[in-house]
């Protein structure tokens, strides 16, 4: 049925498809909808609910019925809308939601029980026995979803852009190209998107004229001149989806869909994403977004050749694809007589214009009778004949307040049936930024309203219908937006373009025609997609969900894939008829975005796979690597945790390295330790604010423990300060923490005590650390080190030193989280990797053995040093963790007040103690729970948990750390950790197990 | 002695000299992409109200502190002298050659230590990664929220935001003599160099990439 | 009363009878009633948490006399808007204890209700990303599986089993080291409560009443006795605020404040796909949580906005990260789509757990600050507060949620969990 | 996405921020000396309006400054934005932004 010339499909490019596995031929310019009606292919899917037939019913963004699923294995896409697939060579499609075939689909059974499926039915059944819902909701799963997903990764890649312009224009119709076109010659930063393959809008799918020539060649001309203005982008493909706060606008760009799944390099690709998510931010926008024509509720009216009137039309004249041979119109406006008028041209029998209104406009009348088409007034269909497709239609007289006669008039034979039933302004941008809506009785119509934004709205999409009026408010809009934006300058004015001036008639409100059978709404669809009748909007009301709100959420109305573009207000209306309450009352629901549906790769964008989030790597990353470390992820860090050895086991090599840490020398990374560079002549009060103990005694080149609280008293961070001259300190925090406590740091300096003249700089990343520890430690680094006495009475516990180690500029911390005589070397980061390797072919002679982190955490617990986020959950204070001592009670500082309020002060809360397992080769588990008196079964009282637990190889056994409840006065209590399938008994001690005296730390 | 070991920059793992080409005509590619290894980058705090402050630092650097924000003062070659960057009010980052910045650093904390000057050496703490091309700035819009119009960002601009998931300090230098190519130095934090490089690599690779010597 | 819902309980046989009369027979789910000048007890908002405080009061109190005012429509707030994911995995004692009452509240539910509210126990499973994740799972499944409540740890290879489209690579950026299973979680209908429960309420003689906003609390002597609405002056003995997002608001109505933040809640579907997940998968560390409903849509929400709001507004970039983590877990979704992103108001608590006890204000009580996590407790939470009420002092499992604990330090820190509790 | 304008940098996407909560509150000099109920108003009670709202941002991946906006929390809206330590503006005039020009003339009268 493609007729013989015309339309704007490039003939002399001719595409093979596939449809539900037939070949079908089509051309370029075709979408996969106009190439099936151009095939005769009519019957596309079934429905959501009722399996009932689907065909074909719009040409664009607005498609409720047509979704297919597109292409099979990795690159498959479903839920497609095939009024905006377009066509390419190859492309291969099938139905969605029809099983085992879309001509015989076993679900249609659900289409005969329809009686029994009225709005919100499971509700009220499936309860009973309750034992059986487990089956029930098998079944009704089973029947879930239209598409599939695919099976495997996506083989395409997607990104983001981020974009600023002056003027943002959404939709290339004749409203947009001309806001545009106004902005744009200002001089102003004009962005223009269309969905469409290309600009024009309406005009590529009508005949309307425009200084006397076809729209589409001016839309083509307008483009044209967007092009070569400087600072204009015009994006095609490209969807405007979502505009939130502050006119951040997010749009789509589909780049290579158009061209099928990627095959190889040699399809005219540039290797780039599949889509593109622009993220603009625009001074000013303009919704140039147009208007969807809706249907009327008739009963019957969702048969496969039931079709806007419009679209019909734009198949026609875009396509030169015939929808039908013989068509009947009806309508309740003027619009769709320029649709019949079209579809005559277009070779289409036009066997009756059904109007309801007692009479169209003189245009409209003209148009008819030009075409010596029979216009029936005063008429409107109430019934379609044909299951798979339309056959006939039969229509009856409608009184003044909308009912049908009870018997049918006449029934027209056809087998397409053009529909208007007035436009919907698309205003879904408008009210995704919470733009209101005003109601225009005249039009029947919800147009844009007040908004906070600097968004206004040309065109059809501001309710303006006619071209005359579109281009002009258009290039008001235009005008307008730019001088808004700040451009001064003014375009050169130009004759502006010609549009006829149209006088059309008032639309008739007739959104619906009751069927004057009982029962007969079951069969009048509002939402095509999910089977939502006249009567299921009634079924609501009648049980109280009359609310809007409640009306879409209990029949699903408006709640698919389509999102109601062209049921929504159809819907209202019905409500509001039986309510008996005006539809401006009933209010719409929420317009929210998408659009349309964007792919959630697109959304991720190159965030993904290795770009889902940043690696941190420290300057001696890839020795670890080489050197064979599993590693650990600790916040963006990748720290080695252990490094086995050929064939060894976590456990051997974790002993091995924890021997040699305490009998040779370990080597440990320790760059991602957190470091403040703090200077100004207030740091020490800084300090004293910030820690729990007090810091005003502490000489230049020594350094010091110290516990953050945050202000409830919890633990919140700890770490190791330095003092480096007279108002010089360099602070260490966690790894994980040190972003956390330098932003806290800057928040209390510059929110709560400006006074203090302090500067924070993070020097994390500027030095590169390794610490030494072990009884050969000082042996090595006294080999290493020029001009840096080591001996324990220079460089004693808690001191630092500056100077050179293997001639690097270095500085050399005698601090230790093992207990061993240890020295953490820092050397700016460039050096990291050479202070390294040194260090390694140095200490070899003594044994040297770099350690991961499990290592370093099992060498601190035996010494029962607290790891803050491990011991520490947030409610764990200083006392808790027997840290009383570092707490002062003579200055303020963080978080002081609150360790006396009554909870946080008592003596029974939870406190650090170490445990030793009955069993000496018994490793609790971390997190295991404590329990004073077990019971045979839960539930239990818990006293506490494992924080820490491993097995020591150099205590020679188990060891664990736990918060338990009064810990400190149970020293030597017997508890039991209840684990599925076991019970472990354990005593509670100390929590120190090596080295109580601290005679090697100092050695 | 430190001579005997090498120094490794941020992103000397990926050996990108081997990678780099001599070829010197710039409009052949989309992007090109290198790092400037060891530049040296020196925090400056002081208080731009007082006179004194920016005057002896004009003295060392040789021009006066930029004062307006997301801008830069200096020559945009650092071969001839320092330049630098507004970071926050009465913060800069003090951009030198590699190995000047000691001396640097040294003479601005001398220079300041009267008038409240705190001079910080981060030269290790980030490197700089060059980028331009005709499509330098698409690569950029890819992943920095930042308007880099030409007549939003002019040459010279600077501002830190955030460029994919790294926080980065940006730079426009001069506009190399070809239209519509555009220069950027981008200083990011060494632990996220392997990130961002790589990201950048993936994000230009539609343009075309060619490795330039840093 | 009783015969009220005999008339028209819900079942096969009913839905079968009235298709033959068209379904021209049913009657409202519950009356439009106009208000009363005064009640005994007034609920302040109509969530799932209002309406289930109105139905227990009834039910298990005997105190009809009850209006619950609500400014829109019911259940439009949270309870309308949340992923509906139901567990009761909880660390603390407290917490656990108040999770398992609801849990097997809602186990019986749609019987009692006589409305099917769709309860799917298909299994919550978190995942754990790293050492610290594992920690913390096998804390947490070990406290709760000692308070007598379902919950394992699962390998690796039990979750590629469970899950077999989920991204199991020990290269992924972010592996999966393990996950705790509580099987008796899942999801519900979310509208499904609120009806049900509105249903059963108005059956045993509630008023429910929509579009009344409550705009003035009146007290007398330190003693609530009234409201001012949008449809006047409602004079009440005893009245109850459950208004999540909006308890601020309200509590600066009644002169005291509130330790509660009000913080917009994203949440996003995918357009409906046949079923390719059959449990609900929550990941603190990537942040999301994902299942699919049983329309075919992939539901999934992550954390909070990091501003106060009070728009249901959604904004782009917690939606990218949102789905970004999705696919991170889920890397086949990469082609489908979403369908629509929606906000809700969440009213969050510094150590992430509940609000429900007395006020500074004599017989006002409050419910609040359920956050990230409330629907899970809407039937306990009804019943608590219901008692509470009713009898003027908490119940042992609300006691100790009042609103005193932040005063004393007695924080009920649920952070761990509420990371992102849902 | 909010537009934030940083008093110092200019207007910012949300994404280069990090929201600090309820603005002024002070913490008390001698906490030592209150109430436990005082003290417990200072750390956990929020105003929390429906509507406009002061409240701290800080630049993070900017300039990293605080500084303090008013918005409202109904609409979204931007009605001031002043350094820390400013007073709450009136609301109702358009908002007050510290245009970086002029931020940045300098005590001892130089232009910059
Ligand atoms: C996106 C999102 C996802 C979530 N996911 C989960 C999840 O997976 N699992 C889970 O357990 N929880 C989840 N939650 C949280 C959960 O939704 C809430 O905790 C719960 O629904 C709160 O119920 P409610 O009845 O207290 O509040 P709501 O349902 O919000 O009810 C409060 C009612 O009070 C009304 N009201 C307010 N002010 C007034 C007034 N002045 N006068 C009269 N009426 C008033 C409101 O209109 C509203 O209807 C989620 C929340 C969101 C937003
Ligand atoms: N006779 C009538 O009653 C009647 C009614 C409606 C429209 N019309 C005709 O239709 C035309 C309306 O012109 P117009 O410019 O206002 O609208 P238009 O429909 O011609 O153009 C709107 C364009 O916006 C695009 N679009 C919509 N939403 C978008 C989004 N979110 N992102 C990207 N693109 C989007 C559409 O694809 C379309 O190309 C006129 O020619 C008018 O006469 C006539
Ligand atoms: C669990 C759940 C599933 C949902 N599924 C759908 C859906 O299939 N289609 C749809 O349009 N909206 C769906 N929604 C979103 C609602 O349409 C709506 O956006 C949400 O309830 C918030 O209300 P509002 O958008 O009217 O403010 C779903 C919401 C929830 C909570
Ligand atoms: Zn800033």
């Amino acid at each position: 049925m493609r007729l013989a010339g015309g339309g704007r499909i490039d003939r002399s490019q001719l595409y093979a498809f596939t449809f539900n596995g037939t070949q079908y031929q089509g051309y370029a310019g075709d979408t996969l909808a106009a190439a099936l009606i151009a095939n005769g292919v009519r019957l596309v899917g079934r429905s959501f609910k009722l399996h009932r037939p689907r065909g074909i019913f719009s040409a664009g963004a607005e498609e409720p019925s047509a979704i297919v699923q597109v292409e099979a294995g990795a690159s498959t896409l479903p839920n497609l809308r095939a009024t905006q697939v377009e066509l390419y060579d190859g492309l291969s499609a099938t139905s969605v939601n029809a099983w085992p075939s879309l001509a015989f689909d076993f679900w249609s059974i659900n289409s005969l029980f329809a009686p029994l499926l009225p709005a919100g039915f499971y509700y009220k059944t499936f309860m009973w026995p309750q034992s059986l819902w487990h089956s029930y909701e098998a079944v009704i799963r089973r029947a879930a979803g239209l598409g599939r997903a695919p099976e495997h990764p996506d083989p395409d890649i997607y990104d983001h852009m981020h974009l600023h312009c002056d003027v943002l224009v959404v939709g290339g119709g004749p409203a947009g190209l001309a806001a545009a076109l106004k902005a744009g010659r200002t001089g102003a930063r004009v962005v223009l998107v269309d969905e469409q393959n290309e600009s024009g809008g309406q005009l590529l799918g009508n005949r309307q004229q425009i200084d006397g020539a076809p729209g589409a060649e001016w839309a083509t001309s307008a483009a044209e001149e967007l092009a070569a203005l400087d600072d204009v982008r015009v994006l095609t493909r490209t969807t405007a989806f979502g505009h939130y706060d502050h006119n951040h606008v997010a749009l789509i760009e589909r780049r290579t869909d158009h061209l099928g799944p990627a095959v190889s390099d040699a399809d005219g690709r540039d290797g780039g994403p599949r889509q593109r998510v622009w993220k603009v931010r625009a001074k000013q926008v303009v919704l140039a977004t147009g208007a969807h024509e809706r249907s009327i509720v008739f009963r019957n009216n969702d048969r496969p050749g039931v079709m806007q009137a419009s679209a019909a039309a734009c198949y026609v004249n875009r396509y030169a694809a015939r929808p039908g041979h013989r068509a009947v119109i009806f309508t309740n406006n003027d619009s769709a007589y320029a649709a019949a008028a079209d579809l005559a041209e277009g070779g289409v029998s036009v066997a009756a214009i059904v109007d309801a209104r007692p009479e169209p406009g003189l245009d409209a009348s003209a148009l008819a009778a030009g075409q010596g088409i029979e216009v029936i007034t005063g008429h409107a269909a109430v019934d379609v004949k044909g299951r798979r497709h339309v056959e006939a239609v039969s229509i009856a007289a409608v009184d003044e307040a909308g009912n049908a006669a009870a018997s049918a008039s006449r029934s027209i034979n056809c087998d397409l049936l053009a529909v208007s039933g007035g436009w919907n302004p698309c205003v879904h941008l408008h009210c995704h930024s919470g733009g209101k809506l005003n109601f225009d009785a005249v039009q029947a119509c919800f147009v844009p309203g007040e908004s906070k934004l600097a968004v206004r709205a040309a065109g059809a999409a501001a309710g303006i219908f006619d071209l005359a009026g579109c281009l002009e408010s258009g290039f008001e809009a235009g005008a307008d937006a730019a001088q808004d934006a700040g451009i001064k300058r003014r375009g050169r004015a130009r004759k502006a373009p010609v549009a006829d001036a149209e006088t059309p008639a008032p639309a008739r409100h007739l959104f619906h025609v009751p069927s004057s059978k009982r029962g007969g709404d079951y069969k009048a669809f509002v939402d095509l997609q999910h089977d939502v009748s006249a009567s299921d909007i009634a079924l609501a009301v009648r049980e109280g969900y009359e609310s809007v709100e409640h009306l879409k959420r209990y029949t699903t109305l408006g709640m698919a894939t389509d999102q109601g573009k062209t049921s929504n207000v159809p819907g209202l209306a019905i409500l509001s008829e039986v309510l008996g309450r005006p539809i401006a009352d009933v209010g719409t629901t929420t317009f929210r975005p998408p659009y349309t549906p964007v792919t959630f790769g697109a959304l991720a964008g190159r965030d993904v796979g290795t770009f889902a989030d940043p690696v941190r790597k420290t300057p001696m990353h890839h020795w670890h690597e080489t050197a064979g470390a599993v590693f650990e992820d600790v916040g963006q860090w990748k720290r080695p945790w252990y490094y086995p050895r050929d064939g060894e086991t976590m456990q051997e090599a974790v002993d091995r390295e924890c021997l040699a840490a305490r009998n040779a020398i370990g080597l440990l990374d320790a760059s991602t330790l957190g470091k403040i560079d703090i200077q100004g002549p207030d740091s020490v009060t800084l300090l004293n604010r910030v820690y729990t103990n007090a810091w005003n005694t502490l000489a230049i080149g020594r350094s010091r423990y110290g516990l953050m609280c945050g202000e409830d008293g919890m633990v919140f961070d700890d770490g190791v300060t330095t003092r480096l001259g007279d108002h010089h300190y360099l602070m260490t925090t966690t790894s994980g923490g040190a972003a956390r406590v330098m932003s806290w740091l800057e928040e209390w300096l510059q929110t709560e005590w400006p006074e203090l003249d302090v500067r924070l700089t993070s020097v994390t990343e500027q030095w590169a650390s390794a610490g030494i520890c072990g009884p050969g430690a000082r042996r090595l680094m006294e080999e290493l080190s020029e001009d840096i006495a080591l001996d324990a009475e220079a460089l004693p516990f808690m001191a630092m030193s500056e100077g050179r180690v293997a001639g690097l500029p270095a500085r050399v911390f005698r601090i230790s989280f093992s207990g061993e005589v240890s020295f953490e070397v820092n050397v700016p980061s460039r050096y990291g990797m050479a202070l390294w390797s040194i260090l390694m072919t140095a200490g070899e002679k003594y044994g040297i053995t770099p350690y991961g982190t499990e290592t370093l955490h099992i060498l601190r617990a035996e010494k029962g040093y607290i790891i803050a986020g491990q011991e520490t959950d947030g409610t764990v204070t200083p006392i808790d963790l027997g840290m009383g001592r570092m707490v002062s009670k003579k200055k303020d500082f963080i978080g002081k007040r609150s360790l006396s309020r009554s909870d946080t002060s008592r003596e029974d809360r939870k406190q650090l103690v170490g445990l030793l397992t009955e069993d000496e080769t018994e490793v609790l588990p971390e997190g295991a729970q404590i329990v004073s008196e077990p019971r045979p079964m839960p539930p239990m009282e818990m006293i506490g948990h494992v924080t820490s637990s491993y097995h020591s190889a150099n205590v020679g056994r188990s060891i664990a750390l736990a918060l338990i409840r009064s810990g400190h006065s149970r020293i030597g209590e017997q508890v039991f950790a209840p684990l599925p399938g076991k019970r472990v008994m354990a005593r509670i001690v100390e929590p120190m197990f090596f080295d109580p005296e601290g005679t090697r730390l100092h050695g | 002695m430190a001579e005997r070991y090498q120094q490794q920059s941020a992103l000397a793992h990926f050996g990108l000299s081997a990678r780099a080409t001599s070829d010197q005509n710039e409009s052949e590619c989309g992007v090109w992409l290198g790092e400037h290894a060891f530049r040296g980058q020196i925090n400056l705090r002081g208080d731009p109200g007082k006179k004194t402050f920016m005057d002896a630092v004009a003295k060392v650097t040789g021009s006066r502190l930029p004062t307006k924000p997301n801008t830069s003062a200096g020559p945009d070659d650092p071969q001839a002298g320092p330049r630098a960057l507004w970071l926050a009010l009465g913060e800069w980052l003090v951009v030198t050659v590699p190995g000047a910045e000691e001396e640097t650093a040294r003479s601005l904390a001398e220079a300041t230590a009267d008038c409240g000057g705190t001079v910080t050496d981060v030269s290790d703490a980030r490197t700089v990664i060059a980028m331009g091309g005709r499509h330098a700035r698409d690569v950029l819009m890819k992943g920095c929220p930042l308007d880099l119009h030409p007549a939003a960002f002019e040459p010279g601009a600077c501002a830190q935001s955030l460029l994919a998931l790294a926080t980065v300090i940006l730079y426009r230098g001069a506009d190399p003599s070809e239209a519509d190519v555009s220069a950027f130095e981008i200083h990011v934090a060494r632990s996220f160099a392997d990130y961002l490089w790589t990201w950048l690599e993936d994000a230009a690779d539609e343009y075309g990439v060619r490795i330039i010597e840093g | 009363m009783a015969l009220r819902l005999s008339a028209s309980r819900y079942s096969i046989g009913s839905l079968i009878r009235n298709a033959f009369g068209y379904h021209e027979g049913w009657q409202r789910a519950w009356r439009a009633p106009e208000p009363k000048e005064r009640y005994q007890v007034i609920v302040i908002g109509g969530g799932g948490h209002g309406l289930a405080t109105a139905y227990y009061l009834a039910k298990e109190h005997g105190i009809t006399d009850v209006a619950v005012l609500e400014k829109g429509w019911l259940g439009g707030g949270n309870t309308g808007r949340n992923t509906t994911i139901i567990r009761s995995n909880y660390l603390w004692d407290e917490s656990a204890a108040i999770y398992e009452k609801a849990l097997q509240l809602y186990e019986g539910l749609s019987q009692e209700l006589n409305f099917n509210i769709m309860l799917s126990q298909r299994g919550v499973l978190n995942l754990a990303h790293n050492l610290h994740d594992l920690r913390e799972i096998s804390r947490r499944v070990n406290a709760i599986r000692l308070n007598g409540i379902d919950s394992e740890i699962l390998s690796p290879e039990e979750i590629k089993e469970m899950v077999p489209i989920l991204n199991t690579s020990p290269n992924a950026r972010y592996p999966v080291l393990g996950g705790s299973l509580q099987r008796r979680g899942g999801v519900a209908r979310h509208d499904a409560v609120a009806w049900g429960l509105a249903r059963a309420a108005d059956a045993r003689g509630v008023d429910i009443i929509q579009n009344c906003e409550v705009t003035g609390i009146l007290r007398e002597g330190g003693k609530v006795t009234g409201v001012e609405t949008s449809r006047g002056t409602i004079m009440a003995e005893k009245i109850g605020i459950v208004v999540a997002g909006h308890s601020s608001v309200l509590a600066d109505m009644a002169g005291f404040r509130m330790p509660v933040e009000s913080h917009p809640l994203q949440a996003l579907v995918s357009e409906p796909i046949k079923p390719i997940l059959d449990s609900v998968i929550m990941s603190g560390t990537v942040h999301v949580y994902v299942s699919q409903s049983d329309r075919g849509e992939l539901v999934m929400g992550a954390g909070i906005d990091s501003h106060n709001g009070y728009s249901q507004r959604g904004s782009l970039p917690v939606v990218e990260h949102m789905v970004a983590a999705a696919m991170e877990l889920f890397p086949i979704f990469s082609r489908l789509r979403m369908m629509r992103q929606w906000g809700g108001i969440v009213d969050t608590c510094p150590d992430a757990s509940p609000i429900i006890g007395t006020t500074p204000v004599d017989n006002l009580f409050i419910n609040c600050g359920w956050g990230t996590g409330g629907f899970k407790a809407t039937p306990g939470s009804g019943w608590v507060f219901a008692h509470t009420i009713a009898r003027g002092e908490p119940h042992p499992l609300n006691a100790p949620f009042s609103l005193e604990r932040f005063t004393a330090g007695k924080i009920i820190d649920e952070h761990g969990a509420a990371g992102v509790a849902h | 996405m909010l537009l934030i304008p940083c008093p110092w940098c200019g207007p910012r996407d949300e994404i280069e921020f990090g929201c600090g909560g309820e603005a002024h509150i002070a913490r008390p000099e001698n906490p030592d000396e209150l109430s436990d109920e005082a003290w417990a108003d200072y750390l956990f009670n929020r105003a929390n309006p429906k509507g406009p709202f002061a409240e701290r941002w800080v630049h993070s991946h900017g300039c990293r400054r605080w500084f303090n906006v008013v918005r409202d929390t109904a609409t979204n809206e931007i009605l001031a934005v002043y350094e820390m330590g400013a007073p709450r503006p009136e609301i109702g005039s358009p908002p007050v932004l510290a245009s970086p020009d002029e931020s940045g003339t300098t005590s001892d009268g130089e232009s910059l």
